[in-house]
Formats: C-alpha cells, structure tokens, sequence
C-alpha cells in the first residue's frame, strides 16, 4: 500500500544508484588487478588493503540497494548479478592482498579459468551428476514419495504406523546410507541414483502429507454432506491444497538431490561425475577446479531449484491477493 | 427451471416416519479447564416438507444442532434420525445441502466451479453447467461466474454459497443464517425464491435465523432455543396460509406470531 | 469435524505393528541381500566357518545387510561400557550438544535473516539467489576448508562441527521463518494499520505470532539437517568423537555392522530432537488445537 | 619448567602405524626435550592443510602430496623422512589368473581417491597401460574405480585388484577370509615405484619463527627436538614391538580391530607393527640414519611424479630441509 | 464507563470542518479482462458527532467506501479528506476504530487479549485489564474472557471484535455490519449501547448495515447506495428526536423514513 518508489522517479537516486556502483565494481576490479596474484612478487600489506576493499564494498553495496528500488525487471534481477560481482571482486581482493595460497583458497580468477580450461571434463561429469543420478534420482523419489504419501493419508493406520518411521529415516545421513547403498547396487551411476531417490523421498512424502492434511475444515465438512468418496475430498480438496507444500518439498529435495548425488559419489565411483573430481582434485591440491565444480554443482542446483520455481508459477496462478 | 412432485407442505404422507426425530439430543464440547453445553435435552421432531427455523441468541447452539443433524459432528448424548435412519445413513444417501455460516468457497475455483463441485462429485448427469449457471442467475450473480472468491463482497460469496448447496437439488436443506449478510431486499427477494422452491419440490428446509419476521415469514414452526445451557425454549406453529407474499406481513397474525416469538427469545436471554 | 483428523496422541499401535511386520520381513530380506555376496565370496574361495551361500547368507563379515544377531551383538558392543568415552551413548551426546548448539546457531541466523529478506525487497533481491545458492554447494567438499580456516582461529573442536550444522540448518529457518512473516492475515494488517501500529508493534503482536507454526515446521526440518551436517563435520574434521567419528573410523574398519547400529543411534536421535521441537512448539504454541 | 605445546596432526586414525610417535609420548621422550604434543586425529581434511593454516604445528603425510602442495604455492617443508620405503600394493585373488602388473589390461583396478592414486597410476604406466582416472584418454585399457579405503566395498566382487597398504588393508582382506597363501600381492616397491610414505613437515613460518609460541627458542629448534623424540620411540617401539603394541592400543579408539567384525585389535596391531618396521627398517635407517631423506631415493620421486605428469617442474630446493634432521641427530 | 466531554449529538461546533468531506471518489479494482467499478462519483460530507449508516444491495461498495476512509486502500479518483486531513494522516493520529465485516480476531490471543490488542499497541495508560473486561462485559461475553477464538460461534466473535474496536474510545468508528450475525435480542441490546455510547462521548459512527429499521433507529442521516457501479443514491435525513428508545420505533414517522430508505433501495436495485 505504500506507494512504490522507483529509480526512474527520482532522476538524482538514479544518479547515485549508478555512481554508487560504479564506484564499488570499479574500484574493486582496479584494486584486484593492481594486487599481485599469490606466489608472484611480494606480499602487499594485508591491512592496509583491508579496509579499502571494505570501503569498496560498502559503496558497492549502497549501490546494489538503489538498484533493488521499483518493480522493473532489472531492479529484479540486477541487484543479485550485482551482489555476486561485487562478492566476486572483493574476493579477489582480499585473496591477492593476504596472498592466500591457491592451493588453500583459489581466486576467483583462477577458478574461471579452470572451468574454462578443463571445461570438456567437467561438462561429461555434471552430465552424469546432474542428469544421469540427480534428476533420474529425482524423479523416481518424487514418484515414490507422492505416492507413498497418496497411501500415507489414504490409510490412516499407515499414517500412524509408517510415518514416524519416515522421520527416523530422513534423520540418517547420506554419508552412512551410501556406502550400505553403492555396496548393495555397485559403483556404477545407477547406485548414486538409488541414493538420491531415497534421500528425495522423505522431504516429499512429509511435505505432501503435509499438504494433505492441510485441508480446511470447513472445506472437509462440505464434502462430507456430499458424501463425497474419499477419492473425490482428494481431488477437489486435499489435491488443491496441498501442491503448494508439494512443490514447497519439491524445492528443498531439488537442492538435496544435487548434493546427495555428490557426496554419494565420495563412495565410490568409476571416475566420473562432479563428487568424484572434487575429491580427487583436492588431493592434487588443484583447489582451483574443485572449486570450478563447486561452481557447475550450484548452477546445476539453482538451475534446478528455478526449474521447479517455474513449475510452480505454471501450475499454481494462485488467485489469492497478497 | 422445472421441478417435479410439488409436494403439498405441511401435510406429510400419513405413516412416513418423521425426517427428523431428536430424543434428548444433547453436545458437551471439551475445552481447556472444563466444557461447553452446546446443546442440552433438545427433543424435536420434524415431518417431510415442513419449513422449520431455529432462532435463539449467539452461542445457544443452533448451528451446533444442524452440524449434529448432518452427520458433523458426533452427539454425546440422546438420540437423532434422519428419515428414521442414522444421520450418517441419510449424508451417505445425499439427502441434504448445507448451507455454512461462513461461505466457504474454495479460493481456487472460479464462482461457476464452485457452483459445479457438487454436481460434479455427485457425477449428476445432464447439463450441469447450464443449471450451476440457473442457480447464480437465481440469487444475481450470473455475471460473476469467471471471478474468484476473493474479489466478492461478503454478501456475494455467501450468495454463491446458496447457489452451491441448491445446486444439486437436495430433499432436505440445511441453511446456517444464510442470508445474515445480504440487504433487506436481496434477502426479501431470496425469500421468495427459497419459499417458491421448497413449495414446488415438498424440500424440507431447517433454516438458522436471527430475524425474527424472516422466520415467520418463511416457516411451518419457529424453534426457539435458548443460551448456555442451548435448550428448545419452544417451538411456535406458524399458521399462516400458504402460498405466502408481501402481504402476509401485513396479516395481523403474522404480528402476533413474531410477537410471540420475541417474548420467549426475552425469556431465554433473561 | 474431529473425525475426520488424527488425534495428535494417537497411539503406538500402528507403529508396533508396522515395525513387527518390518521385524518379521527383516529375515527373509536379509538373507535375499545377502545370498548374492555369499554365494560370490564363496565361489572366490574364501574361506569361511559356512559352506552354503545361504548358511553364510547371515554370517558374513561385511553383509549387505547384517542379520539380526550380527546386529545385538554389535549394538552390544558397541554400547557398552555404557560410560566409555569409545562407546555410542557418549558419542551420541556428543553429537546432540553439537546438533543442538548448530540447531541454536541456525534459528539465530534463519531468524535474522529473514526479518532482513520480510523487511527489505532490495536485500532479497540481491541475496536470496545466493542464499539458494549456498545451499546447492555440497556441504561436505567445503566443511574440511571452513573447518581449516576456523582452525587457524583456534576454533577448534565442538563449535566448527556446530557452525557447519547451521550453515546447512539455516536456510530452512530462514525460508520458513519469512514464509511465517507473511503469513499474516491481511485482515489482521489492516487491522494494525487501523491501529497506526510501527512496524516493530506489528512484527511484535502480529507477524511473529503468525510465524510461529511456519517456524516451528521448518525447525523440525531444520533439526534433522543440523544432525547430518554435525555428523558430516564430524567425519570431514578433526574430532576427537561423535557419531560421526564413530561412522568414519568403522567404515575404514571394514566394520559394516558397526555402521548399521551407528546408523541407528543417529535415527533414533534424530527422531528425539524431532520430538523435543514438537514438544517446545506444543509449549510455546498452547492456542493451537491440533 | 614450562613445557611449549606442540600440535601434531597424523595423517590417519591412530594405530601401529604411528607407533614411534606413541612411544615417544607414552615413555617421556617429548617431555624429556621440553614438549607437550598433542596428536591432532585424521578427518577428510588434508594434514598439509591443517598445518599450512596453523591449526596445527607439524604434521605427518608422504612425498607426493607435500610435493602437489608445494607446486600449489603452500609453502611446506619436509623434515624427516621416517617410512624408507613405499608400503603401497595392489592385491588380487590367486584365482584371477593375474600374474604380472601386464595382466592388468583391461581388468577393473578399485584405487583410493584424493591423490592416493598415485602410486598405482605410476604403476599402470610403467607397464604401458591407461586409466579412467586420466581424463584425456579416450579408450583406456585398464577401468579404475574409486572408492573409500574400505577394500570390502569392492573386493572381490566389483574389482580384480585392490589397493592395500600392507600393515593395514592387506589383513583386512585376509580377514574377509583369503589367507594370504589366496592372494596375489603386487608391492608397488618391488616395480620401482617408491614413492615416499610417512614423512614429518612443518611450514616455512613455523620454522623461521625466532619465538615459537612465546617459548624464547626458534620454530627449528622445537622441531628438530620433536624429531629427536620422534625417532627415538621409533627405535624403541621396531625394537620392542610387543610393548608398542600395549602402548598402540592404549590410543586407538575403534579404528584398531582391523577387518570385520571378529579379528581383535590386539592381534591386527600385532601384525602391522611388524609390517611398519619394515618400512622404517630399509634405506637409511639400516645405515643408523633414521629419520633422513635419501637425496637419491628423493631424485627418484621427483622424477617419477615429473613423468606422470603431476610435478610440472623440480620443486623449489625450500621443499626440503636436512637442518632439522642435522640438528635433532648431530650428524651431517 | 466514565466519558468525559457529552457532546451534544448532531451539532458541530461552527466552523470545525466536516470529519469526513468525500468528492467524486472513485475505485476502480483491476480484475483479470477487465475492472471493477466498486465506487463512482461518491460525494458526501459528514459533521463531527453523527452517526451515518450505509445500507445498500450487497456488492455496492459499502465495505470499499469504509475501507477508503480507514486508508486501507487508495482511491483511484477524486477527494478524500478526515477531519481536513488525508486519511493516512487522520489514522496516524489514530482518529478511528474499525469493526471489519468478518471477526478478524488473533487465533493465538484469549477473548480478553484479543481486546486488549489496541490498548498494548497504544500503549495506553491505566487499567487496560479492566478496560478490557469493561467492553467485554458491554457484549456479554464478561464469562468468555478466557476463550480462545475457535471455541466462540460466529456471532460471539463478532461481539468481541466490537469491545476490540470500542477499547480504546476513537472518536470515530467504521463499522461493518457489526451486528449482522447477532440475535435481534442481543442486536437491540447493542444498539441501544452504542447509541448510548455515541451520544455520551460525542463520537462520529460510520456504520454499515443490511436493516432498515436498525439504520433508521440508530443514525442521524442514512446514506443509500446502489450497485455496480457502486453510488450514493440518496441521503435521508433521520429527523427523529434523541435519545432514542423501544418507543421511537413506534413513532410513525420512524415508519415513513424506513418505507423512504425502501423506496430508495428498490430504485438502486432496479
Ligand atoms: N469446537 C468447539 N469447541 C468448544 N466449544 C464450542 C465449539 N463449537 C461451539 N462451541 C460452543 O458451543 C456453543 C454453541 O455454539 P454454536 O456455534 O452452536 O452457536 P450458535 O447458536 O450457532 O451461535 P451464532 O448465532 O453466534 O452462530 C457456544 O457457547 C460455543 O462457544
Ligand atoms: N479486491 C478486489 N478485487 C476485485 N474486485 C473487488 C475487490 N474487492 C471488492 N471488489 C468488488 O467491488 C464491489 C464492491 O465490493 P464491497 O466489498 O465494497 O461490497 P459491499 O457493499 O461491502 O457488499 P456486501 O454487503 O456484500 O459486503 C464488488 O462488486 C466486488 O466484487
Ligand atoms: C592404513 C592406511 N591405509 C591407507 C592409507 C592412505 N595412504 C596414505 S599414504 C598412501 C599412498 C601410498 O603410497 C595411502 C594410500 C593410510 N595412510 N593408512
Ligand atoms: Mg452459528
Ligand atoms: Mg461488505
């Protein structure tokens, strides 16, 4: 109700918004590129140094905050491109100022060029991480959990009886369920897959029976004096209002099954996909593409994390006003 | 609209048991630190056809009274048939619509499919859009069938909710102050509406009202409750002719009735 | 309508059942997962006190999965003495303080954070992508590095396993808790509005109350993510016990069957700190019915 | 008077394997040179971590991995050289019909991960054969897979050959019931590929310290005392294997039992401290020189991991020191 | 109760400006393919220490023209002043208290605290504990104090959403069908409570209401709307003598204004 404020109606905000960036995205980039890399010539004085790339980033951020102001889509979406050049750059700064050694902590710098680089191995292994054992395995413990949660609520003794075992299980960590599952179904993709379904599954089945049973009284007792079958208050009433705790569940699993896939693969793999370079890069100290693969696993899960958001948004034009 | 076996009311089929028969009825609601007699010793029977109204102060049970009649909730005490079956029996059979106190649309839907749903989950065959689209026109709100709950008034949502429970035309309606949150006019003229419908199709209708004229107006009998302990006060017969117009409230009889209405409503508030 | 909802104190039953049946199908199932190994091990040559594959179906050193008197014993032993600091009690303490404190550390952080997103558009907008961000980065690639760079601190020991358990638990919270904020009723804001309540009198009276059940559903998955992120500190860091070290030192052991009853423990603390934020939520939250 | 608190970090769970460090600290000798150390255990992370940040003072690992590191510019450096041989091999059944590291095309090698996959990789090239590790092959001859140390995972039934340490993995195999008399042992040393297992280091800082922790001596002074303590509870625990043992089993939390659920920790203890003399007993160790870094084996190593490519170029002479060494045993 | 400042009913001080002058207002609500007009070309003024009722068909925009008032929403054209102020200013000045149509009360909050809500957010000094109680006790619901919402019916809910409103003695009030889900007892009770209170404390009511009789027996002016799009039809003035008692329904000019405000809605409906 307040009235929106925008960039565009105050030409001097504006100003300053882009000033503000400027400032910070430049200065940084400058300092970063004045910084010698670690290893090469003499360590700076660190904090000196520090409380420039502070400065910096105070401005910067000042910036990034005019740019979040009104509706348009670029005060949606630049602010965030902002933050992470911004995040980026200081980084970098303070890497080069401290002279970090890369093989504790690569720059940012580094790491692109690693993932440009080693850009044809890293793609072959998000292919087998992301399509092969997260999305497969996603998909099959969405199916499962949807409809063991359809049987949950259907039989209310499986409620009492299976649900609380559900929360017992979602309560091991993958790093003992793994091994148990690559020895069960070998070393090969398939066993990462298994392990993501089983790790997926869980959040959906609480979540949609959640969701489920969420339903309003008041809607359950109008289906009541239709002496509606349960497969009927299913459909025109728990369905409806459950999908937003599903797709709620669904975003959460989206980002658990990415990493499950990874760390699943730090128990044996045949050489191939994103767990399995990190591991192997981190004991050549070639933190530099470890990090490239940390990098490729995020874009893979907020990829994934937007694709569900998207689905959502397709699904549920929710009528309700804000 | 056509309706067939217009039933002459008030004169049930001798030998029919009662639609409604209520022995000792009586609801303890459990609440933190003790409970609430919703509804204590209520003896009432009803006959196929009859237009009863409960009236009563806030609180004295009537809306409790018609959630036990549709099977809502579970008594915890005396006795109640639905057409000489369990009222669990009778829901199952779909022999009434339920009218909620509060609208209760499913903010999903448009107004139209919230229309639909009972039609649609009781597979009623024919053109159900056609007669979802008769009911809105019946209490004015055919141009709102593409809108959302949300962007009615409250009077108009609960107007849809009316249309929702007519919809599938069931024999015995239940309505909680159906028309609480409606002008005088819109109201008198769904009185009509409501009045002709239950004459051309012999409905029993079991209507929750806070005003008195609209309940003599309407019924066979006024039940009227009273509070904490909610009891039966009395039930008052309304013996006005039928079919009934704008010139029944002019019939001095109708002035004595309310009369009558009101001075035990007073008695029970005392 | 009571009937038509299950009563919170529903009984046992269900689950004693479910878990006599899970109990009578544990044989049968076991002896399946484990006939293909046997039958492998013994066509290799091994050596074993069995000579048939479904004789050695139940006694193998490494199972699939172990049979029932593999796992008392092993729970045996590894339970007892109950007071040993080598012995699972202990080091299941060890582990729940850790969770606990994380679980603290995650509510304070999810909490700020999202009174920060509720509060001001431009700070979502430029963070919540890399908060989702933060939480696609596989936590144990990064907790050895967080826990070598605390270390240099001297944050040593129980903390670094906690704060790595937060990051993991935060974003539930944070998610959770902003989804709560704006749970409230818009009646009930314009209700405040009509007051000419500030926004810390509405955040007070009005979207906190509000939150609450939104906060408490997000605890509890919170609280199971600060068990697994404790216990992957635990294997990725230096720690001198926990479960986690438990898991890490059987699994090079080759000692499966302490990993199955390592396991156990976990779900069974697991399901108690699930239990102990129901009970806070049935305390805290006394107006709600179910 | 005060004792300086020195922060050791092993490279693995406590066991014979650390027994020289053990016995040092059971039977006073840290004390004796003015030291209070405290073993750091093993987790995921690398020791060459922990102490490049100064989590800890001094650490334990072996030559390849200080050498990546300090091609990666973590200025580490090596101080005594404590396993003179390799004790890395790879194991098969008897039955595989595997008779010679050339038998190995196109069968299924399991190799631990995290840059312990060296030694095998040398050996596969050594005999002209590729890996899946190596991503720029495209069609390799031999199909390595990985997985977490714990040979049970994958032997027999997933791989033909297995890594094995043999104090350590080479039992547990026994204990999954193949005797040795089953088992085909490949010792990577016995093909030449010795590369260098536990070894001391510290960091370039630490050792130029003038006052380390405020103790009033130098970062190399302390050093060279934990190196002396150091060697000499390895002398005595290869002599009194018996009595490390005892000593072993005292520090062992539940990693001690060796494979399975049945052999005791007494017993695989038993076994790997003999193995691990082995280890400490060979180059110069036989020349009473324990502890020193033999240039020529040192060469060796450099060479090695240059041709598989994993040194780029000859590591900065400041990788290695010998004052430590001169200092903690008077000799040159 | 004590309430200082009598004002004498239905005569500002000269001068004062009106508390609340409307021009031309208008709201128009986007709905999807197309808009809504729920208020067009409304004008009005309104003196300090009246009480003015809206009564109109359901869905002419009373609720809107309220809610506009209270600065709940923005009008999309035309003048809106309270007392000479914009209404964001007058409800930082907390000028108002504002029955809504639905109870709106806090589900985590006991009957009492739901009532004292304002007084803490106020910060308002003294006993608010028997302040709260007060109100309570002017709604019969003194026995309810620690209910929680849920265990109250429609209309005891609403009864404590009024003590809400009338806990910390605005000089204005909006209120929204307040007594729409109340017995006509319990309804003429309050009525003649608020009136009392109205005409002890000088206040200014706005109050919506579908009654006729109540919209007579309780204003000094009744404003008539008709529906879509939403407009004043007509003001009646209701000249009848204060106070006013059970005796001024029978007063017949008491039944002249109400066929009037009649004869005005029909128009509206038509
Ligand atoms: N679920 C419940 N738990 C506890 N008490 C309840 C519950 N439902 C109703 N009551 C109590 O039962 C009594 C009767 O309530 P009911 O809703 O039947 O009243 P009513 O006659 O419909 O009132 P109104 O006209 O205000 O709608 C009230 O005192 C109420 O507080
Ligand atoms: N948020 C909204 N979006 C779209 N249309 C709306 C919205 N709110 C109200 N309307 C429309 O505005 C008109 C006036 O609504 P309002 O709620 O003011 O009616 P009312 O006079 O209070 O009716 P009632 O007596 O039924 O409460 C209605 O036609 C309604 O559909
Ligand atoms: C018992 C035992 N098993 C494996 C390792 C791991 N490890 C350490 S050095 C090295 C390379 C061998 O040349 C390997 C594989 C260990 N430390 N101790
Ligand atoms: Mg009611
Ligand atoms: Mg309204």
């Amino acid at each position: 109700m307040t009235p929106v404020r925008t960039a565009a109606a105050r030409p001097g905000a504006a100003l300053l918004t882009a000033a503000a960036l400027l400032i910070g995205v430049g200065g940084l980039l400058l300092v970063a590129l004045t910084l010698p890399v670690p290893g090469d010539g003499t360590p700076p004085n660190a904090r000196l140094w520090l409380a420039g790339i502070l400065a910096l980033l105070a401005v910067g951020a000042v910036g990034v905050r005019g740019a979040a102001q009104g509706e348009s889509r670029a005060a949606r979406t630049l602010p965030a491109a902002f933050t992470l050049l911004l995040a980026v750059l200081g980084t970098e700064a303070l890497l080069r100022a401290y002279a970090v050694p890369a093989g504790l902590i690569p720059t940012p710098g580094r790491v692109l060029s690693a993932l440009w680089t080693a850009r044809t191995v890293l793609l072959q292994d998000t292919y087998t991480t992301f399509v092969l054992e997260a999305l497969l395995g996603f998909v099959a413990g969405t199916v499962l959990g949807l409809g063991l949660a359809l049987l949950v609520v259907r039989f209310r003794f499986l409620e009492r009886g299976l649900l609380p075992y559900a929360a017992l299980f979602s309560s091991i960590p993958i790093v003992a369920l793994a091994p148990v599952i690559v020895k069960a179904v070998g070393l090969d993709w398939p066993s990462k897959t298994v392990v993501v379904a089983v790790t997926v599954l869980f959040p959906v089945v609480v979540g949609a029976v959640r969701g489920l049973q969420s339903a309003s009284r008041l809607h359950l007792d109008l289906m009541h004096t239709y002496a509606a079958t349960p497969a009927q208050t299913f459909r025109d009433v728990r369905v409806p209002g459950a999908l937003p705790f599903v797709f709620g569940a669904l975003k959460v699993a989206s980002t658990l099954a990415l990493i499950s896939a990874i760390v699943a693969e730090f128990f044996g793999t045949n050489g191939h996909g994103l767990g399995f370079r990190i591991q192997i890069e981190v004991g050549r100290f070639g933190l530099d593409i470890v990090w490239a693969a940390i990098v490729l696993a995020s874009v893979a899960g907020i990829a994934f994390f937007a694709l569900v958001n998207a689905l959502e948004t397709r699904l549920l034009p929710r009528a309700g006003r804000s | 609209m056509t309706y067939t076996s217009p039933a002459p009311p008030t004169s049930p089929p001798p030998n029919e048991p009662p639609i409604v028969s209520i022995r000792d009825l009586q609801k303890v609601f459990p609440v933190p630190g003790g409970e609430t007699v919703a509804l204590k010793d209520a003896n009432l029977s009803i006959q196929r056809g009859e237009f009863i109204s409960l009236i009563g102060p806030s609180g004295c049970g009537k809306t409790t009274l018609l959630r036990l009649m549709a099977d809502l909730e579970q008594q915890t005490g005396g006795e109640l048939l639905i057409a000489g079956r369990s009222a669990d029996a009778a829901r199952r059979e779909r022999q009434y619509g339920y009218v909620f106190q509060a609208p209760a649309l499913m903010e999903w839907r448009s107004v139209l499919k919230n229309v639909l749903l009972p039609l649609e989950v009781m597979n009623v065959p024919g053109d159900r859009v056609g007669r979802a689209r008769e009911m809105l026109k019946l209490v004015g709100l055919d141009k709102f069938e593409r809108n959302y709950p949300w962007q009615l008034s409250g009077g108009m949502q609960q107007r849809v909710s009316i249309a929702r429970a007519l919809a599938f035309d069931p024999p015995l309606l239940f309505m909680d102050e159906p028309f609480g949150a409606l002008d005088e006019i819109t109201r008198e003229h769904l009185n009509l509406e409501l009045l002709r419908l239950w004459r051309e199709t012999g409905k029993t209708v079991i209507f929750v009202t806070h005003s008195i004229p609209e309940a003599v107006f309407l019924s066979t009998r006024v039940v009227v409750m009273t509070a904490r302990p909610g009891r039966i006060e009395g039930v008052v017969d309304i013996d006005l002719p039928h079919p009934r117009s704008d010139d029944t409230r002019e019939d001095p009889r109708f002035f004595t009735l309310a009369t009558e209405i009101r001075e035990l409503l007073k008695k029970g508030h005392a | 309508m009571t009937t038509l909802r299950p009563s919170r104190a529903a009984g046992l039953g269900p689950m004693l059942i479910v878990a006599l049946i899970a109990a009578a199908l544990y044989w049968p199932l076991m002896l399946a997962a484990n006939v293909g190994p046997a039958g492998r091990t013994l066509a290799s040559g091994a050596e074993l006190d069995c000579k048939t594959a479904l004789a050695c179906a139940s006694q193998l050193r490494n199972p699939v999965v172990p049979a029932p008197a593999q796992l008392s014993q092993g729970f045996v032993r590894l339970s007892t003495p109950v007071t040993s600091p080598l012995a699972l009690p202990y080091n299941v303490g060890v582990t729940a303080g850790e969770t606990l404190l994380g679980l603290l550390l995650a509510t304070v952080t999810g909490i700020g954070l999202a009174l920060l997103l509720v509060a001001s558009r431009a700070f979502e907008r430029a963070t919540l992508p890399w908060l989702v961000a933060s939480q696609t980065v596989p936590v144990v690639a990064i907790a050895p590095m967080l826990a070598v760079l605390l270390g240099q601190y001297g944050v040593q020991g129980f903390l670094p396993k906690a704060i790595i358990a937060a990051y993991i638990a935060f974003f539930p919270v944070a998610v959770g808790m902003s989804r709560g904020l704006r749970s409230a009723d818009s009646l009930h804001l314009d209700l405040m509005r009509t007051y000419h309540a500030s926004p810390a009198q509405t955040y007070r009276w009005l979207r906190f109350p509000a939150s609450l059940p939104h906060l408490f559903t997000a605890l509890k998955v919170a609280v199971t993510s600060a068990l697994v992120g404790s216990i992957v500190a635990e294997i990725s860091t230096i720690s001198f016990s926990g479960l986690g070290k438990m898991l890490a030192e059987n699994s090079r052991a080759s000692d499966t069957v302490a990993l199955w009853v390592i396991m156990g423990y976990g779900a069974v603390l697991g399901v108690t700190l699930v239990a102990l934020v129901n009970a806070l939520e049935r305390w805290v939250t006394p107006w709600s019915r179910r | 008077q005060k004792l300086v608190p020195v922060k050791v970090q092993l490279k693995w769970f406590p066991q014979a394997q650390f027994a020289g460090f053990f016995v040092a600290q059971a039977k006073g000798y840290y004390k004796a040179e003015g030291l209070d150390v405290q073993f750091l255990p093993t987790g995921d992370q690398s020791p060459i971590q922990t102490v490049a940040t100064g989590t800890a003072d001094f650490g334990t690992t072996w030559i390849t991995d200080l050498l990546t590191a300090r091609q990666q510019g973590i200025p580490v450096v090596h101080i005594a050289q404590l396993f003179q041989k390799s004790g890395y091999t790879l194991v098969a059944l008897n039955s595989s019909g595997i008779k010679t590291p050339a038998d190995f095309k196109g069968k299924r090698v399991g190799v631990w991960p995290s840059g312990n996959e060296y030694p095998a990789v040398a050996l596969l090239k050594k005999y002209g054969l590729t890996t899946s590790l190596d991503s720029s092959v495209s069609n390799p001859s031999v199909q390595a897979v990985t997985y977490p140390f714990d040979p049970s995972i994958v032997f027999p039934d997933k791989v033909d050959l297995v890594s094995a340490m043999t104090y350590n993995e080479v039992d547990q195999i026994v204990g999954l019931g193949y005797p040795l008399d089953k088992l085909k042992i490949f010792n990577a040393s016995d093909y030449g590929i010795n590369l260098l297992e536990d070894l001391m280091f510290s960091t370039e800082r630490t050792l130029a310290n003038k006052n380390f922790k405020g103790s009033g001596q130098s970062g190399e002074d302390i050093a060279a005392k934990l190196v002396r303590a150091t060697i000499k509870g390895w002398n005595y625990a290869v002599k009194n294997q018996k009595e490390a043992v005892q000593i072993v089993l005292v520090n062992c939390g539940n990693t001690c039992k060796g494979s399975g659920t049945r052999s005791s920790a007494a017993s695989h203890q038993t076994w790997q401290m003999a193995e691990v003399a082995k280890l400490y007993n060979a180059g110069p160790t036989l020349k009473g020189r324990a502890g020193y870094l033999d240039p020529a084996t040192y060469k060796a190593n450099v060479t090695l991991l240059k041709s598989l490519g994993i040194l780029k170029a000859d590591p900065a002479p400041a990788a290695v020191t010998y004052k430590v060494w001169e200092k903690a045993t008077g000799k040159k």
